[in-house]
């Protein structure tokens, strides 16, 4: 149970063309989050499982079936809105029951899976309130419960936790992975907070544009991102780009020469020619250290932010196409105005071609957990 | 696909949309039919829809019977006009004050201005008409104005504060912190930020005052050139015959316009009923 | 700075007897030189309230055009003055005339216009129902008799009935009263309305509902002349302005129907003109009032206006001559009774027609009706 | 609070002032002036005197019992109708089907026009031999002859009901209208994931949601048609034998008609206390159903 | 200019006090920050500064004057609102001539200010916007020209950056820093973000229902807050709070033994002897390293979050007042269910007496700039 396949499905709006053929496979008990900028089609994408929205082409099957014309009830599916959707007349028992309400189930059956979940969801004491005296992360809570209740195969999540503080978005997150685990059901959720992605997810969905950028495992995604649009959106702060030619490839990577000048050699295999194209490097602030290592770039910080565990420097660098971001150990001597120098790893880097596609790197995503990476 | 409805749905909806609105509606086709037919086809017997000698004779032959119907659509309008100016003129600053500002009394000043509405011009009407003939008020458009302003004054102040209670009140703080005024952020910030807000309740007091110009007309007023269009033309029941297809003709001719303005001002009023339905 | 006399005039400018008006009174302004006559023209359904509303806000018409019936309140709350006429005067009005403005010996209005009421009969339903179409019914026995042979004989009603909660249905059951000896108030203002002539006249009202068109408290009497111009009733009571409205039908007109314990008769009503007093001017509006209403201006207006001459002057014969329908009203005026004088006029008219419609309705019997509105009728008198 | 500085701040009150003026002379003054005159015999004469309660004793004498509880089934009924089928159209209009638009531009004339002009329309729709109502149930079969609706007491009756619930359902229907769509789509689409048909979702989400603001449409209404005068007053000035005859027409009838005005101003002073009782009794219970179910919106 | 004290300053609501007698000195050209969590008392407390709320007791100073009863435009400051209040009528141009406007300037002086306070906020092509048609960012600059065309001693900023997304916020918090060197004006900020706090404040005040709980640079409440409650907010994850009792006292340190029963020396100074009595050991997650320093304690993760750049998990540890939280480098092999041993180091440790109040870290705030710290 809980299979889920997306055929290349797409959603035009009128002449507007919103999700231009997304093919995915989900797998039983997966979580599979999607991410992507604001308006690339995470909603659609979504409530179109749900049966909330036509599909215009494609098929949708869920386990096994194809679910293209039913209605949401017969999909096996539940879903979890932004705003929660609680009704506000009914007490958090009746919000939790309504789903089984519906179904007409006896009372005695209400009763008890409605005290089933709300023991899950630590509800117990919250049953005879109202939405309105509840706070955000109760509220959400009633919201999941009456998504559980239903016992369905897929639960899916529209932005479950954006309207939540930081803290208490940070224990619901924490609360949501564990539940993951106890119900062993399959799990869709939109979000465009990375870290809800990369902490939640068994597999991010990079939507971009209507279509899948990459799929992958949180780490693949921060390791091996196939792109610079993937490279961009995941990790924060964001990754720094630096254009650079290209000078040589080689089994032990492809060397390239920095706007200072000096070359560096990354780890990266090249499928193509690169001597004298023009491509990008791509370095993360956490991978950058003081002093030099393979190569070095000079920075002068125009801000310095100590923030105890670490401490960020942001610089105009020639080359880079934004601001360059560093990010140094909480007590790295950093200041305004003093030029510093930033040590940069072949084996860190990435690299893309004109096209803003990654050259592999040469690592292994298995060896990952072993290797001691910087940081 | 919340809103895809089966073709059965379909028939539902619209059949029960012809019913509501035939019932609407039915007594402006009436007036239309009538006022298209002769006298004498009028009176026919047994009823027919359809009559013929069907002709718009009758919005003709009434300027001659109530000469003055321009006269009395214009009084209608300059009447309500004036009592929204007036009405606004009262109504925004006074919401602004509940809306706004802790003061003693606020809630009961509140409440005894809300419960003003349920004391119809037609309660009120024997010491209106004295205090009215006292100041010689009496047939002046001031007699009709003056009560109609009162009766639209509560309903609006109503409206109006559950509209400005939604404005952030940073606002105000922000402008008292540039050093404006308050009557200056009264008149720079409150009003062109509630200005949506000041249409609807200009929109229903506009409303109010042009439907209910009946009664206070009838006592206070009789100076014909003075009448707003329904006392002008409650006329036609004051003669021998009543002459159904030119009254018809002269209804329908007089409240085309206001008919005509509201089409247009539609998005307003069904939105700025939503400010009063939200919050009770 | 002229004075004003402020006049008001029922209905509006559009008669042939206004530039006569007109011409009067200019002439009068000549002779009253310093006093302006400012003229208002209300239209019917609002003018007496209006005269009497600025009158009781002490801001009184200088004269004003009001029903006869009004005079005894307005003059039992001071609002008007008598207008002292001299036994010359009055003796060029028929008694019934007089009667309708003169309450505690004085008179208190110049008749300006008059009607009395007689019954019109469509011919050719007669006709359809086997009835003789030129023999008009003479007794309440026969008129139902007739109603009815048209109600069962064709698809028309036979008569048209009134009852609608407006002053006329008072108007429609004062003739019954009148053509069967009954009186509201004796000549000692008591009082008698709990007669059984009256009993008797509201029983045979209800009993006309049978043979009339259904629903007869929808109708006043304006409402029947379209049923009658379609033919659809058989017969109705009104006054002369019908002659010339109905048109499409064969129709005769004929006196009211004399009742069984009763002689001819009829309602007379007379519209005056009225002093008010505290207007500053009442002399001059006394005067003018009096100009327009001599016997030979009056006429005149009469005459233009298509009005029942109040007066019985040469000009009359020449009228009936010309066209006879007028014969059957104004062969009534010496048998017309005025309408009661009361101080409550509409309390009256209440009284009267929520017993006409008890009775149409078969809600109460007619003498019980009759007791009830007597009793309330001794608080309007 | 910007404004509550440490003087005690008048300006609030000079924000009132206008309003205030203008409801102390068009109602506070008359108010209290009623309730002097409901004292003395006023009439069309300049001059009265005090006469006690005499006022108030006529009343109870007579028929007013029966005019106050005419009046309030009158309200009551009309209200209920106006409420049903505003309720109804609301739901009509709040459909997502082609022409939505135009049709919510077609409910409203009756309330945009005046009212006495949309009475005299229908006085003439009640006439049983020519108007349109009696004419076409003829013509359908469902009356065998002319029916004169305004000529009998329950008729009549009905019919000036009808007449104050056509002019009062546009603004209801809007108003239902507007706070059908004021409820967050999410709700239904919650609701429909989980199965809740049509009729579900209007029966469990709906209709408690736009309780209060049919509460308050109702309140609204209530004091409108106690108060409604053209309609009675053009259509049958409150007969037959008094059917149609509320505590205004009553009112206007005794004071403006007769002339009675310290009589009429004895029934003013009885509908404000009616009115001002049922105003309360109406809060009260309205505020005891809002603290059951306190309506915070999640 | 700009020298603002605050003396035992009060407020109630009521009979509610809110701000139990706060006092403050802040400097010329200082950017002090408050925070605390919901409810403590900072907006009220930045209102009254800004005139916006009256003063119960106490007194308030800016630039050596009084300022109690005078109104907010007569105090030099100029105030920037989380909402931004911008006019939404208004253009950007008008938004921020307003103040100008009010005090009746000329129009080339008004055109003037505003086209500079236009230029250094980089809104000289949006002046003809209405602000609806602004992005966030930009809306949150014209709330900042507003302020800025008044050239007050003092700025007053209530969470202005809370309704930004991250991306933004941190654009925002560089932008913010920089302009506060440029104006060189006293700027205090409220805010419940500690990111903010701890980037851009000289000093922060931390809040603690109405009272101050400690004031001092980030650095100094990061590495020596002066109890619970400072040293339990200011971080993020959250300090871990260990019960332990206190064994001997010297001058290397305090010797604590931990639940496990292994002993640690933690480097602070006792004040008073602790042998025996229960103290509260904190150790902030990212000074947990994986394998065993100075003592270790062993967890069994019950959620692990890969962050790419850290790897957190989170486990119940006996004696830890809440989830025991550690961040470790990305690449740190952590499994949900695997127990792994966390080394403590005692120089990162603080101790808390039985009141939560610290013991004082043998550490100065001088050396911190030179000790190279873990991470
Ligand atoms: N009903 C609609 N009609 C037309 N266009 C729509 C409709 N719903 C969504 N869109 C468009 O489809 C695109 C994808 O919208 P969607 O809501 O799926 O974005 P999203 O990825 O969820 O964004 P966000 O992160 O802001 O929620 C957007 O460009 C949006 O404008
Ligand atoms: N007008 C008021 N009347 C009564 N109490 C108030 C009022 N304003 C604030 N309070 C109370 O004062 C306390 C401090 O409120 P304040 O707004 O200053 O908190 P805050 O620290 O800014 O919180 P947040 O981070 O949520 O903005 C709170 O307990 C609040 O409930
Ligand atoms: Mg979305
Ligand atoms: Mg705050």
């Amino acid at each position: 149970m809980g299979e889920l396949q997306l055929r290349d499905v797409r959603k035009s709006y009128g002449h507007m063309e919103v999700i231009k053929g997304v093919n995915l496979d989900v797998d039983h008990g997966e979580f599979i989050v999607f991410v992507g900028p604001s308006g690339c089609g995470k909603s659609t994408l979504l409530r179109m499982i749900a049966g909330l929205e036509e599909i215009t082409g494609g098929d949708i099957t869920i386990e096994n079936k194809v679910v293209n014309d039913l209605p949401p009830v017969k999909r096996g599916i539940a879903m979890v809105f932004q705003s929660y959707a609680l009704y506000p007349h009914m007490s958090v028992y009746e919000n939790i029951a309504f789903p089984l309400r519906v179904e007409r189930l006896s009372k005695d059956k209400v009763e008890e899976k409605v005290q089933a979940a709300a023991g899950i969801l630590q509800l117990k004491e919250r049953l005879q309130h109202k939405p309105g005296e509840l706070s955000g992360g109760q509220r959400q809570r009633v919201a999941i419960g009456r998504a559980i209740v239903r016992e369905p195969s897929v639960f899916l999540f529209d932005e479950p936790l954006s309207n939540l503080d930081a803290a208490l978005r940070a224990e619901m997150r924490v609360e949501l992975a564990k539940l993951h685990t106890e119900l062993d059901a399959t799990m869709i959720y939109v979000t465009h907070d990375q870290v809800e992605a990369m902490t939640m997810a068994d597999r991010i969905v990079v939507l971009d544009h209507g279509i899948i950028s990459q799929v992958g495992s949180p780490l693949e995604l921060y390791h091996k991102p196939q792109n610079t649009f993937v490279a961009g959106f995941i990790g924060n702060p964001k990754m720094n780009f630096i254009e650079v030619s290209g000078k040589s490839s080689g089994p032990e990577g492809v060397v390239v020469t920095l706007p200072s000048g000096k070359d560096l050699t990354v780890k990266v295999d090249a499928a193509e020619e690169v001597a004298g194209k023009s491509l990008t490097l791509g370095v993360r602030p956490e991978h950058l250290t003081l002093g030099t290592a393979d190569a070095s770039i000079e920075i002068v910080p125009t801000v310095v932010e100590h923030l105890g565990i670490h401490t960020v420097t942001y610089s105009t660098v020639a080359g880079a196409k934004s601001t360059f971001c560093s990010v140094l150990p909480g007590s790295a001597p950093a200041k305004v105005g003093v030029p510093v120098s930033m040590g940069l790893k072949g084996v860190d880097c990435h690299l893309f071609d004109g096209n803003g596609n990654a050259f592999d790197r040469q690592l292994s995503l298995e060896e990952l957990d072993a290797t001691d990476m910087h940081i | 696909m919340l809103h895809k409805y089966r073709w059965y749905e379909y028939v539902l909806i619209y059949l029960g949309l012809a019913v509501f609105l035939t019932f609407v509606l039915a007594p402006f086709v009436e007036a239309f039919v009538v006022s298209l037919r002769p006298l004498s086809s009028l009176f026919s017997i047994p009823y027919k829809f359809i009559t013929d000698k069907m002709s718009f004779d009758a919005y003709i032959t009434m300027w001659q019977n109530v000469p003055l119907l321009w006269v009395y659509m214009l009084n209608s309008f300059f009447i309500a006009t004036v009592v929204t100016v007036l009405g606004l003129f009262c109504i925004i600053p006074a919401a602004y004050a509940f809306a706004r500002f802790e003061f003693p009394a606020r809630n009961s000043l509140l409440g005894i201005f809300i419960a003003v509405n349920m004391f119809s011009g037609a309660v009120l009407i024997i010491p209106l008409f004295k205090l009215m003939q006292q100041y010689g008020l009496l047939n002046t458009y001031f007699a009709m104005i003056a009560p109609g302003t009162a009766f639209v004054i509560p309903t609006g102040i109503w409206l109006l504060r559950s509209y400005l209670i939604r404005i952030p009140k940073e606002l105000e703080e922000a402008a008292w912190v540039d050093g404006a005024g308050k009557i200056y952020t009264l008149w720079r910030v409150i009003i062109p930020v509630a200005l949506p807000g000041i249409v609807v309740v200009t929109i229903t007091a506009f409303i109010t005052a042009y439907a209910q110009q009946f009664i206070y007309a009838l006592t206070f007023n009789s100076v014909n050139e003075l009448n707003p269009l329904p006392v002008g033309l409650f006329q036609f029941f004051g003669r021998q015959t009543v002459v159904w297809n030119e009254l018809m003709a002269a209804s329908l001719v007089g409240i085309l316009p206001v008919l005509f303005v509201y089409v247009f001002l539609q998005r307003f009023i069904v939105a700025g009923l939503t400010a009063g339905a939200v919050k009770e | 700075e002229d004075k004003v006399i402020h006049m008001i005039n029922c209905g509006d400018n559009t008669g042939a007897g206004i530039p006569l008006q007109d011409e009067l009174i200019k002439g009068w302004e000549g002779e009253n030189p310093g006093y302006k006559v400012q003229l208002e023209f209300v239209p019917w359904g609002q003018c007496q309230e209006k005269s009497t509303t600025l009158a009781s806000a002490g801001n009184p018409p200088a004269v004003a055009y009001m029903g006869s019936r009004t005079l005894k309140q307005l003059a039992a709350n001071d609002l008007i003055i008598p207008v002292n006429m001299t036994e010359e005067e009055k003796a060029t009005y028929a008694a019934p005339i007089l009667a309708t403005i003169t309450a505690n010996g004085q008179q208190w209005g110049l008749p300006r216009a008059f009607s009395t009421k007689a019954l019109y009969w469509n011919k050719d339903l007669y006709e359809a129902a086997g009835l003789d179409p030129d023999t008009p019914p003479k007794t309440w026995d026969e008129m139902y008799d007739f109603a009815k042979a048209i109600k069962e004989k064709t698809d028309s009603d036979g008569f048209g009935l009134a009852a609608a909660s407006f002053d006329n249905t008072m108007h429609q059951f004062m003739n019954y009263v009148y053509t069967n000896g009954g009186q509201v108030i004796n000549e000692d203002g008591e009082i008698v309305f709990n007669s059984p002539n009256n009993v008797e006249a509201l029983a045979f009202y209800g009993k006309m509902a049978e043979v009339s068109q259904p629903g007869p408290i929808a109708y006043d009497r304006a409402k029947l002349r379209p049923l009658f111009s379609e033919g659809k009733i058989g017969m109705f009571i009104s006054g002369p302005w019908e002659r010339t409205r109905v048109t499409d039908v064969n129709w005769g007109v004929a006196p009211i129907p004399v009742g069984p314990s009763g002689t001819p008769g009829t309602l007379l009503i007379t519209d005056s003109l009225a002093v008010f007093k505290g207007s500053g001017v009442e002399e001059q509006a006394l005067s003018l009032a009096k100009l327009l209403t001599n016997p030979e201006n009056q006429m005149a207006f009469e005459l233009a206006e298509g009005f029942t001459p109040l007066r019985d002057l040469p000009e009359v014969r020449a009228l009936v001559e010309k066209d006879p329908t007028w014969s059957a009203f104004l062969d009534a005026i010496p048998t017309g009774g005025p309408e009661p004088f009361v101080t409550d006029y509409v309390g009256l008219q209440d009284s009267i027609n929520e017993a006409v419609q008890g009775v149409v309705l078969g809600e109460v019997d007619p003498a019980e009706a009759v007791e009830i509105a007597a009793e309330q009728l001794e608080e309007f008198k | 609070m910007a404004h509550s500085r440490k003087k005690t701040d008048y300006f609030p009150y000079l924000l009132l002032v206008p309003a205030s003026l203008v409801m102390l002379a068009i109602v506070a003054y008359p108010l209290f002036e009623t309730f002097r005159l409901s004292f003395t015999n006023t009439s069309m004469s300049p001059n009265y005197e005090y006469v006690g309660l005499e006022n108030y004793e006529k009343l109870m004498s007579r028929r007013f019992p029966e005019v106050i509880a005419r009046t309030f089934y009158w309200m009551a009924l009309s209200v209920a109708l106006k409420m049903l089928i505003g309720t109804l159209g609301a739901v009509l209009l709040n459909a997502m089907v082609p022409g939505r638009t135009l049709f919510r531009v077609l409910v409203m004339p009756p309330w945009v026009i005046p009212i006495a002009i949309g009475v005299f329309i229908w006085g003439w729709m009640y006439n049983g031999q020519f108007g349109m109502i009696s004419g076409m149930a003829q013509r359908l079969g469902i009356l065998s002859g002319p029916f004169e609706f305004l000529a009998y007491k329950n008729s009549a009756f009905m019919s000036t009901i009808v007449t104050d619930v056509w002019i009062g359902v546009p603004m209801v229907t809007l108003y239902l209208l507007a706070a059908m769509q004021s409820i967050s789509k999410d709700l239904y689409e919650a609701a429909w994931v989980d199965g809740a048909s049509r009729l579900y979702r209007f029966r469990r989400i709906t209709l408690p949601l736009i309780i209060p603001s049919i509460a308050t449409m109702a309140l609204l209404s209530a004091i409108a048609t106690f108060n409604s005068f053209d309609i009675i007053w053009i259509l049958t000035e409150g007969g037959p034998r008094g059917a149609t005859t509320t505590m205004i027409i009553d009112t206007y009838k005794t004071a403006i008609s007769r002339f009675k005005y310290g009589e009429g101003a004895a029934r003013t002073v009885m509908i404000v206390v009616f009115l001002g009782s049922f105003m309360l009794v109406y809060f009260m219970l309205l505020s005891r159903l809002a603290k059951r179910s306190p309506h915070n919106a999640a």
